[in-house]
Parts: structure tokens; sequence; C-alpha cells
């Protein structure tokens, strides 16, 4: 291990992951009085959002293999240690979950039941994600994977739609089957692994040095790969998806889309790969076929839906599809850009879903053949509409481009075949977006409802969004340029 | 002055288009009105004053880093040199006159600020693919193109027919993108690097294999936004759009791109013979096609929109005859009389009452001011290629381009060629008569032209019907000027003795002549047309759209279909279903037995002991005792 | 002469039990209950084991089986558990279970060559037992004197007049 | 003493079997504790029987402690048996069937 661990610094990692679950706390304390706990809950994940700017700021370019580490003993017992460690993707994830935890937060204001509870739980998802990202010990990398799921589940289970208990437990039942195969193989390789040196640990620094042989590396990488695959979500284990991201409430359905489905993506990144190299190098075409499965079954389920959150759910599932497959082409380029497209996606299409919430809340549906004709009505939403979804279509300029372009790029040095039929996805893509945005925009308006147009509030969730697209999309440098160092590492295989 | 101020060229209308957009509707229609002018017309200014930049190799400038990972190095730069800049003066020049008479003609819409800021930045997705230094660049003009024309031919969304038709084209252009993008990517591969100047230097060291392969995705691409056969479906609903959209797209914008596109990477295309001989034969293929379907058009605006689509056809063959300086001369006076004809199209329109279909015009010459009839007239005989006008110079030298090709196969082509002219004449002069002769048909009242809708349409009569001395021959006196500028960009100099070109010139002039006297046989005096199985086939463009939807949308449909309803629902929910089904059926059974009775639970307890008991006897006994 | 008295009470206290636990009127299945835990006792005493032998008449015969039977006829139990009596199908098997755990067990005892060592001859005195049980296992003693605080405070909680929800 | 061990120890595996025939035959709960009771003497006499047999202290304490938890584990059940009857007026242990899947 390195002996960054003695470097004395403020806990700014801990911080990150201390300060939602004390706002969750507060929020549960002041059940009694729901204005207080919206104000607290938009304090704390502000506070949290200031942090990960001031981190992303101050910290952004440090050298060496993290920007920031943090290593306590934790349970001595089992030689599992409270380690967080930050690198660069980690740090554009870490900024990506506080910025769209504040634009849930001013999106659930005006939830009516259990307020106290909802924002509580959404911290708490909060700081279950910050775990996710932050985590460098396989038993604490586990316990936030759990903690995010639970919050999860009750924010779809109990502010839900219609059909929000079947989704909820879809949801959960996937995930938590897929965990277990998780939970199964981290207890496998810290045997092995202990057995190898003697020294117990769950760090996954101490993990990669374990000598494995080709059978136990492929089923350990197996029960990583089930949880991640299923959270990511691939074809076929991609059903819990449409149907939680349709049921959810419209803050839950913005951390779904926006920052869950990542954490599939990044367990990939962070563990699954590092530890088991050559599986990996394997598994690589039969993940890039999931992938290209999943992008174009899920841009044709897509088309198909008159749901328009369904469709989005869709769609999310073909973009993440484009990620997986810049990952499987494992070249610097593409998984930048898969990386670039993962921040950028959560964007887009956490702004679509904003948008389709505001647009339920006004005209009380969500199916295209009632829709229509908004553009007229609320020009200013339709505009931001238009924005985003073009946005999520792949136009040059804004911000899926910058993230698919550079995929594509990577990905055809390497295997020009994948590259040329994830193509053909976006042509599809183009499809079901222009078939969306006719539905819900184009066409004659319903006389007989009054469509307001954006509030403040909803401005102020929005702008930064918008802006975010458009600068992603013009000017990537910033979001690049954090993550060279740690993608080099990660490609190389030569971890610390 | 820097060269970096050359950013302002594309910049400016893009500013416009922004303010626009956010403030447009807050402040004054006029201020809206004079910022779009003003964003196009200073484009045009500042490409006349940056003029000198384009001599030479050209000038480079770079704004700054785009996407910058790995060996992926690109920037927003562009590269004003002698191919651009004729390009970028005739698109801010022609679109300043649409400008001018949009404003004119949307004087009664509401959503004005919409249009206009969607005209400037269709105008500044043009210029970034004309300035772009890197493909990556013009790929973002090229989408930028196809968005702002799905925003504009759908601009009057009220009407879903009008949405569905901005959504073809952005649709249909967007296959042609994907190839581009394929192609994109493999030079980005083999080249190491998107730079257009770069690409072409290293054209002659690639193999020819995929020299030719990347050549034809280019082709495919370039035929998506150029409306060339396969690809050519969405031109002619485009006309859902208001007519200066029309005319942008016709004329300055969008269509064109795609032989400028072809004109740009020339030293790669040329290299290939297939490519040249695909990109000749497209070219003469959908100018025969549109011809043939211009022929029997109702509307005056498909009329034109099958001419464009000929006529960028023209300009294809052109480029496969390997003269870039006949394809772009052809593209300039195309571009002044077609957006003359457009314009002119949409007076006459107005003029009619918004009647569109040419059968219920006539007599138009006595309903508004005469010099309309004149400036059409004007438009119309560039597009018949009357000799003298620009159309007929133009025309004239890719005929002699493609004769005098060294392949014998050109002289298909070429047949064609003169073919498609003749078909020209014709319709053109229908077009004409119709609108024009005899008496009024229609029931429609006449607008009022505003001013401005007018007075555009004198500049680009002129430049259409002098736009030959762009690019006189020498045999008729002239200097060629325009291949003399693009110099060594220029392609291939066509050569031939002054028999063949006044041979040429001689059936040029013949063929125009019949299309005429056939024209105003059948249609100087009107006379009802008749219904047939052809004029039907014709009508709707060679039932191409019926094809489409046979062949792509219904099995893409279909395929939604069966991966939402079909694999999500049935298989991949149901196998769920049914396990959740089998685990409820087992768990059930188990739960009969938990009785809840004691004894059940005492004597299950009390025989798994003996069990245990059993089990340590046999272990002793197995075992031999201690 | 002691052995010969050890076989005669095995097998009354065998005999008691078995008319235990066949009859039908739980009064006399306790007061036969109390005849076997006499012989136990005796047995004990041939064991060495004084004072579990006179602990065994206090407590269980004298203690825990009266309170068996105040609470039996406190509720006034009837003598009929079922009218028509256990019958083939019920016991059947359970004497077959039964018969074959004795005899398994019966195996596994004598197949241990420890089985036929004899006992020798013990006896231990209840000062020696007390020393032991307040010396060494002080704490076990502690344990079990708080298990029967918690076991009077539960039968004090349980015993408390039903609250009219749970009738 | 000259008995074998074994003996001792078959009168108690006796002992137990009947306490267990108890417990499983009888529906009565009052009968089924008189079971229990049965099998826990059963147990005391191996203890015993033990002890003298290794001469140690140790099985003897056993057999006190074992009446010491059967004192506080009879008091709460026959104060459970009671409890039952107040409910239901029965003590067939058929009866009591709430736990049921």
């Amino acid at each position: 291990m390195t002996v960054l661990t003695s470097l004395p610094q403020f806990p700014w990692l801990s911080l990150l992951i201390v300060l939602p679950l004390v706002g969750a706390l507060l929020c549960l304390m002041h059940s009694k009085r729901p204005a207080d706990c919206r104000a607290l809950s938009l304090a704390t994940s502000l506070a949290v959002f200031g942090v990960a700017l001031y981190l992303f700021i101050c910290h952004g370019q440090g050298e060496g293999r993290w920007l920031l580490y943090e290593d306590v003993s934790w349970i001595e017992r089992f030689g599992a240690r409270y380690v967080l460690a930050m690198d660069g993707i980690a740090l554009l994830m870490v900024l990506l979950t506080s910025f769209m935890q504040v634009s849930a937060v001013l999106l659930a204001w005006r939830v009516e039941r259990h307020v106290s509870s909802f924002f509580a739980l959404l911290l708490l998802l909060e700081a279950g994600l910050m775990g996710i990202f932050l985590a460098y010990d396989l038993v604490l990398f586990y316990l936030f994977w759990e903690v995010a799921l639970i919050p999860m589940f009750f924010l779809i289970s109990v502010w839900g739609g219609a059909n929000r208990r079947q989704a909820a437990l879809k949801f959960f039942l996937y995930t938590l089957v897929g965990s277990f195969f998780m939970l199964i193989a981290i207890i496998a390789l810290y045997q092995i692994h202990g057995a190898q040196s003697g020294v117990y640990s769950f760090v996954i620094g101490d993990l990669l040095q374990t000598q494995l042989t080709a059978a136990q590396e492929g089923w350990l990488f197996a029960g990583f790969m089930a949880a991640f695959i299923v959270k990511s979500p691939l074809v076929p284990f991609h059903t819990w998806l449409t149907d939680a991201l349709t049921e959810s409430p419209a803050a839950g359905s913005l951390d779904l889309t926006g920052l869950l489905l990542k954490t599939g993506i990044y367990g990939l990144i962070r563990v699954a790969f590092p530890l088991f190299p050559n599986a990996t190098e394997n598994f690589l075409p039969i993940l890039a076929i999931l992938a290209l499965i999943g992008l174009f079954h899920a841009a044709w389920s897509a088309y198909h839906q008159d749901d328009i959150k369904r469709l989005l759910a869709y769609s999310s599932i073909s973009h993440l599809g484009l990620v997986v497959l810049g990952l499987a082409a494992w070249q610097f380029t593409a998984w930048e850009g898969s990386i670039l497209l993962m921040v950028s996606h959560g964007i887009t299409t956490g702004g679509l879903f904003v948008l389709v919430a505001l647009i339920q809340e006004r005209t009380g549906t969500r199916s295209m053949k009632e829709l229509g004709g908004l553009w007229g009505q609320a020009p200013c939403l339709g505009f931001l509409f238009l924005l985003f979804s073009l946005a999520s279509l792949g136009l040059p300029g804004l911000a899926n481009f910058s993230g698919e372009i550079l995929v594509l790029l990577g990905t055809f040095q390497q295997h020009p075949l994948w590259a040329v039929i994830a193509l053909l996805g976006v042509v599809f893509a183009a499809a079901y977006i222009l078939r969306l945005v006719q539905g819900v925009l184009w066409g004659p308006a319903y006389k007989e409802r009054s469509v307001p147009d954006l509030t403040l509030r909803e401005w102020i969730i929005l702008l930064p969004m918008a802006i975010l697209v458009v600068w992603m999309g013009v000017y990537p440098e910033p979001f690049l340029a954090p993550m060279h160092g740690a993608v080099e590492t990660l490609l190389a295989g030569g971890l610390p | 002055m820097n060269e970096s101020l050359l950013f302002l060229i594309p910049l400016l209308p893009l500013c416009c288009a922004v303010i626009i957009m956010v403030f447009g509707m807050r402040l004054p229609r006029l201020f809206a009105e004079v910022l779009a002018v003003t964003g196009v017309a200073g484009a045009f200014v500042l490409t006349v004053l940056f003029w000198g930049y384009s001599e030479g190799e050209g000038t480079r400038a770079v704004l700054f880093t785009w996407l910058n990972s790995g060996s992926v190095d690109i920037s927003f730069a562009l590269h004003f040199d002698r191919l651009a800049a004729p390009m970028t003066l005739m698109v801010t020049g022609v679109a300043t006159l649409i400008h001018l008479y949009a404003v004119g003609y949307m004087h009664e819409e509401k959503d004005y600020a919409r249009f206009f800021s969607l005209m400037n930045l269709f105008v500044f997705a043009m210029l970034a693919i004309v300035l772009a230094d890197n493909l990556l660049v013009l790929f973002l003009g090229w989408e930028g193109v196809g968005l702002c024309s799905y925003g504009l031919i759908g601009f009057w969304y009220q009407k879903l027919e009008n949405a569905k038709a901005g959504t073809k084209a952005f649709l249909v252009t967007r296959v042609g993108d994907v190839f581009l993008a394929i192609a994109l990517l493999w030079l980005f591969a083999i080249t190491g690097t998107l730079s257009i100047s770069e690409i072409n230097a290293q054209a002659t060291s690639l193999s020819p294999g995929v020299v030719t392969v990347v050549s034809l995705l280019l082709l495919l691409g370039a035929c998506g936004k150029s409306a060339q056969l396969p690809l050519m479906t969405w031109l002619a609903d485009a006309m859902a759009g208001p007519t200066p959209v029309s005319a942008l797209i016709h004329a300055a914008t969008m269509v064109t791109a795609g032989v400028y596109l072809l004109c740009r990477l020339f030293p790669l295309v040329s290299l290939s013979v297939v490519a040249m001989t695909a990109i000749t034969a497209i070219g003469a293929l959908t100018a025969i096609y549109a011809a043939t379907c211009a022929l029997a058009q109702r509307e005056i605006k498909r009329v034109l929109a099958y001419s464009t689509m000929s006529q960028v056809g023209y300009m294809f063959m052109a480029v496969g005859a390997g003269s870039v300086a006949g394809a772009m001369f052809h593209l300039l006076t195309h571009a002044f009389f077609k957006a003359l004809l457009f314009m002119a199209a949409g007076c006459v329109i107005h003029l009619a009452g918004e009647e569109n279909d040419i059968f219920k015009m006539g007599g138009l010459t006595r309903r508004g001011p005469v010099e309309l009839f004149w400036v059409f007239l004007a438009g119309a005989v560039c597009l018949a290629g009357l000799p003298l006008t620009g159309g007929f110079f133009s025309k004239d030298g890719i005929l002699l381009a493609l004769f005098t090709h060294p392949d014998p196969v050109y002289r298909v082509f070429w047949l064609v060629g003169v073919v498609t002219a003749l078909l020209t004449a014709f319709y053109t002069f229908r077009l004409v008569y119709l609108v024009f002769a005899g008496e009024y048909r229609g029931v429609g009242h006449p607008h009022v032209l505003p001013l401005l809708m007018r007075w555009p349409l004198w500049p680009l009569a002129f430049l259409g019907l002098l736009g030959g001395l762009l690019n006189l021959p020498a045999f008729v006196g002239g200097s060629e000027t325009l291949h003399n500028w693009y110099d060594n960009l220029a392609g291939r100099t066509v050569t031939a003795s002054h028999e063949v070109e006044w041979m040429l010139i001689v059936l040029a002039v013949a063929i125009t002549a019949i299309g005429w006297f056939a024209a105003h046989w059948r249609y100087r005096i009107y006379r009802a047309p008749q219904e047939n199985a052809i004029s039907r086939f014709l009508l709707n463009g060679w039932y191409a759209d019926a094809l489409v939807d046979r062949l792509f949308v219904r099995p893409f449909a279909a395929m939604g279909r069966f991966c939402s309803s079909g694999c999500d629902r049935t298989l991949f929910d149901g196998t769920l279903n049914g396990l959740a089904k089998m685990a409820t059926g087992w768990s059930a059974l188990i739960a009969q037995m938990t009785t809840g009775r004691l004894t059940t639970y005492l004597s299950a307890f009390a025989w798994g002991f003996l069990i245990l008991l059993g089990w340590f006897l046999l272990k002793l006994v197995s075992g031999g005792g201690h | 002469m002691s052995a010969l008295l050890f076989y005669i009470l095995g097998f009354i206290m065998l005999a008691a039990t078995l008319l235990c636990i066949t009859r039908r009127n739980p009064v006399h299945a306790v007061i036969y209950l109390v005849a076997s835990f006499f012989a136990l006792a005796i047995m004990f005493y041939l064991l060495g084991a004084p004072l579990v032998a006179a602990f065994e008449v206090i407590v269980y015969a004298g203690a825990i089986m009266v309170l068996f039977l105040f609470i039996i006829m406190m509720l006034g139990l009837a003598p009929q558990e079922t009218p028509e009596g256990p019958g083939w199908k019920r016991w059947g098997p359970l004497v077959l279970l039964s018969s074959s755990l004795m005899i398994c067990t019966l195996m596994l005892i004598f197949q241990d060559p420890a089985a036929s060592k004899e006992i020798g001859a013990f006896y231990l005195a209840p000062q020696a037992v007390g020393e032991a049980l307040f010396g060494r296992y002080a704490l076990a003693v502690e344990v079990i004197s708080f298990q029967l605080l918690f076991a009077t405070i539960g039968a004090y909680m349980l015993g408390k007049p039903l609250s009219k929800g749970d009738q | 003493m000259m008995i074998p061990f074994g003996h001792a120890l078959a009168f108690a595996a006796a002992l137990f079997v009947l306490g267990l025939t108890c417990v499983l035959l009888r529906r009565q709960v009052i009968m089924i504790l008189v079971g229990v009771e049965i099998m826990l003497n059963a147990a005391s006499l191996v203890f015993v029987a033990s002890s003298a047999y290794w001469q140690q202290v140790d099985g003897q304490i056993f057999a006190i402690m074992l009446m010491a938890i059967t004192a506080a584990e009879v008091a709460v059940a026959l104060a459970m048996v009671v409890y039952l009857w107040r409910r239901k007026r029965t003590l067939v242990a058929d009866v009591f069937n709430g736990m049921r899947g």
C-alpha cells in the first residue's frame, strides 16, 4: 500500500458522506415541520455540492494515483478498513452526484406526504452514492452499495405511481440478487487472498496482488459482474429499470437514472476490471456484444413506447449500452468518452426527467397520445425539452456528443465493426427522440387545458443543467482533464 | 488584423441567433428582424473584408480546444481558403437577401423569434461546414444544418404533417450522417487526424481499397444532405416549411453541403476511380429521376424542389467528372437562380391567395406587379439553360467535362445529362406557362406583396443572368476566372477542341429550344391535366416514399413492437414471472407443512433426532467401532 | 445388594413413568410421576449423590409436581383429552419411533467399551457439593438465580388478567 | 455398587424415550410439559451416573443446576398454561396454531 495514508489532512471525503447523513438525521428529527425539512435538505445538498466543487477546483489536478485518500482502521478482526479514495473519475461522479442532488431536492419541493422521511431518504441515498463512488474497501463498498439501494426502494414504494409496489419489489429483488453474488465473490476473494498472503484484507489495493487461477478468476469476476450488469443495466437484466423509472417519484427517477445506474458502470471500472484483468480480457467481447444488443434493443423498444417516462427509461438503457461499449473497447479515448458520456447522460436525461415530471404535473398525463402542442403553450418549457432531447440525440455541440464521439473514435481504432454498428444505433436514437419531441411539443395544442410556463424554482433546477449541457458540448476540457491520469492507470492495470 | 477575427464570420449569425432565441419575444419585433439581417449581412461584409486571407494556402484560425483525449486533439478551427471563400460569400450573400425577404414574408407571423433565430443558426451551421478546418467541426455544422432544417420545415408545427416533414428531413439526412461519421472515424483511425488538409495531403499514401470505401461512405453522407438517390425522399416534403426556408435550404445551405463536402475532400475522393464513377452515376440517376418527377408535379414549390434535386445531380456529375471548378460554378449560379425562383414562387403563392397548385393559377402577370413575371422568367431561363444565362454556361461546362472524360462510360452519363437538360427546359417552361399564361383559374384573393418581398429578387436575377461571367469559357472569350481562382483545387482541367465545344453548345441550345417549344405547344393554352398511371407514378416521386415505408419504416416499427412487447414484456418479464410463480408455489407447499401445531413440530423434531442417531450408528458401524 | 436395589428401583421408575404417560386423568398421571421421581431419588442416593437425591424429593416431587397438581386442579381439567382416545393411526408410528429410538440409543451405548465398566464406589458429601457449587460454579449459580428472577417476573406478567383486546 | 455404567445409561435412555413418547403422544399442553419433565430427569440421571463413574463432583452440580433451571421453566410454562386456558378454555395443543404458515 502507498504511504499516502499518513498524510494528515482534512477528511474531505468523509465529509462528503457524513454531511448528507447528518442532514438526513436532522430531517427526521424535524418531522413535524416540513418547511424546515425542505430548507435543511436544500442546505445540506448545497453544502455537499460546495464541497464537491471545492474539491474539483482545488484538488482536481493532483499528482499520483489518488487525488485524495483516507485510511482508517475499521473492523480490524476481518481486516476491513475504512478506506476512501478519490481519483479523477470518482471526482467527476461525486460532482455529478452532488449537482443532481441539489436538483432532486428542489424538484421534490412540492412533495406533500411524509415530507421529512422523503428528504431524509433522498439524503441517505446521496450518502450511499457518495460512498459507492469513494469506497476503496470491498466491505465498505458493499455496505454503501446496499445503503443506496434501500432509500430508493422506499422512495419508489411509498411515493411512487400507481404500480409502485410491484416496481419497487422488482427493483429491489433484481439488485439484491445481483449484489448477493457480489457478496459471495467478495468473501471468496478475501479468503483466497488471505490464505495466500496471510494478510486478511478487504482493501482493493491489497487484493490486486492476489494470484488467481483462471477458473477462480472467472467465477469471482462473474460474481461481481452479476451485480454490476444488473445495475448498469444490460439486456436482458434491464426490465426492472423501466418499471422502476416509470413508477418512481420525480426526484427518485432523477437520482435513479442520473446516478444509481452509473454505480454499476463505476463498479466495473473501479472494482471488477482491475481485480480480474485476465477474466476481463476474455469477457470484453461478450460485454461489447451485450452492450450492442442493449443499445439496439432499447432503441427499438423506446420507439414503441407511448409513456414518455418509459421511453426515456429505454433511452437511458440505450445510452448506457454505448458507455459500456466504450469500456469494452479498452482504449484510452473510448474510456474517457464513456466516462464523459456517463456524466453528460446523467445531466441530459436528468433534465428530461425533470421536464417530464413538470409536464405530468401540469397536464396530468405522460401519454404521448394525450400530449402535444406544448411548444405553443409553454415555450420555455418546450425549448428546454427540445434542448435536452437534442442533446440526448447526440447533436454536436451539446453534451452527449462529446462523449459519444470520443467513444466511437476510440472504439473504431480497436474494433471498427463495433463502432460502425453502434453508429447505426445513433439513427435509431434520432428516431425515438424525434418521435418523443413530436409527440410532446408539436401538433395541435389541447385547448381545454392551460399549461403554465416554468416557474422560478423550475428555472433554478433546469437552467444550470441547460448551461452544463451546452458547456460540456462545446468545452468539455475541464471534465476531461481530471480523468486523464486515472484512466491511464486503470487501463495499464498497474495500480498501486 | 488578427486571423482569429475570421471566427466572427460564423459567430456573428450564431450570436444573433442566441440573442434572438433568448430575448426575441421580449424585445420589439423590429429589433429581432434587424438583428437577424445584421447577423448574416455582417458575416457577408466580413467575408468581403477578409477576402485577402483566402489567397495562397488560405488562413487557419484556432479558437480553442474542443476535445482532447489521448491521440484525439480537436479544436474549433477554421480554414478560410480559396474553396471556402466564394462559398462563404455566396452563402452569406444569398442568405442576407433571403433574410430580407423573410422579414417581409413573415410579417404576420407571431412566433418570429423562433423563426429568425433558427434562420441565423442555419446560416451559422452552413458556415461551419464551409469554413471547417477539421471534419468534426464540419460534422457539427452538418448536424446543425439538419437540426435547423428540422426546426424550420416543421415551423408551423400545429399541423402535424409539417412537424412530420421536419422529422423526416432530420431522420433521412441523419442516415446519411451515419455514413459520414463512419468515414470520419475511419479516416481518423488510419491517418490519426481529422484535419481536412492533412487528410488530403496523406490521401496518396493510403491503400486504394480503403480510399474507395471511405470515398463511397463520404458519397453516401453527401447524398443524405444533398438529397441524392437513395436518400432523396425528404426534400420534396421539405416544402412544408415557410418559403424563405425553402429558398435557404435549396439555394444557400443544406443541399449544397454534400457537393461542397466532396469538393473539400476532392484530393482524397479523386484517387478512387470507382468512387468517382459512383458519384457521377448517382448524380446522373438523381438528375434524371428528379427531372421526370418534376414533369408531373402540381405544386409550384415541389416542381422547384425536384429541379433542385436534379441540378444538384449535375453538380455531383461534375465532381465525378473531376471538375471541382465546374461543380462549384454550377453551385454558385444555381444558388442565385434557385433562391430567386423560390422567393418569386413565394410571391406567386401570395398573389394566388396562398394557393400552391399551379393548375389553379394562371394569368398571374395581370394580377400582380409585372416585374414579378420578369424576375421569375429570369430565374426560369437560367434553370432551363437558355443561352448566355449563368445556368447555361455552368451546365454546359459540366456536360463538356462529362463528354471529354477519358472513360467511355461517362458518355452514357453525358447522354443522361443531355436528356435531363431537355426535361428541365420542358418542365421549367411548363411551370412558367401554367403560372403566368392564360386566365386566372383559382379562387383565392391576392395578398399585397410587401416591398421587402420584391426588391431582394432583383439582385438575384441580375446575378443569375450574369453568373456566367464568373467562369466564362475561354473559347467564347472569357477568362475562366473561377477555374483560375481555384488553381490547384479546381480538379481536372477540361480540354477539348473548339469543334467539340461548339458542337456541344449548339446541341445545348437546340435541346433547350426543343424543350421550350414542347412546353409552348402543350401549355400555352391551358388544358386540364389528365390523370393516368404514369403521371401518378411521377407525381408520387416513383413511389419512393412508399418503398421506404415498406422497406425501413414498417420493419423498424415492427422491431420496436417486438423488442418492447415481445422481448421485454413476454420473454424477460414472463420468464421472471414464471420463476416467481414457481417460487410462490413451492413456498405454498412448504407453508402447508408449517401447520402451526406444536405436535407436528415435536414429532418432526423426534424423527430428525432419530435420523441423527441412526447416522451416528451407521458411522460407528462402518467405522468398525472406535 | 445395592446393585439389585438399583435394578428394582429402575424398573419401578420405568413402570411408574409408563403408567404416568398413559393415564387419561392428569391428576393420576402426576401422582404416578411423583412415584417415579421417588424411585429416581433413591437411585441418585445409590449413585453417591445424597444431596441431589434430597433435592429431587424436595424440589421435583415436592415443589414442581405439586405446582402441576395445583394448576390441574385450579383449571379443573377434565380427565379425558379426546373422546375417542388415541387411535392406532396416531400412536402406531409413535411406538415405532420410540422403539427405534430406544434401540438406536441402546446400541450406541453398548458398543462403547466404557458401558461395560462398572461404576465404582462413590460418595460425595453435601459439603463437597456445596463448596464446588459456590466456589468454582459461583458465576453459574448467579446466572441461574437471575433466570429464576426473570421467570418469576415472566410468570407474574403472564398471570395478570387479560386485557380486553386479547379476549 | 457393582452395576455397569451402561446399565445406568440404559435406564436413563428408557426414561428419556418414555418422556419423548409422552410429549408426542399426549395432546394436552400440561401433559406435554410432564413429558418434558421426564426427559429432564433422564438427563439428571445421566449426570449423576457419570459423576459416580468418573468420581467427579461436576455431574452432580449440573444435576442441581438442571433442577433450578427446570423450576424456572416450569414457573413460566405453567403461567403460560394458565394464560392459554384463559384465552381458549382448552389446553389441547392443536388448537393453538397461530403460527401457521
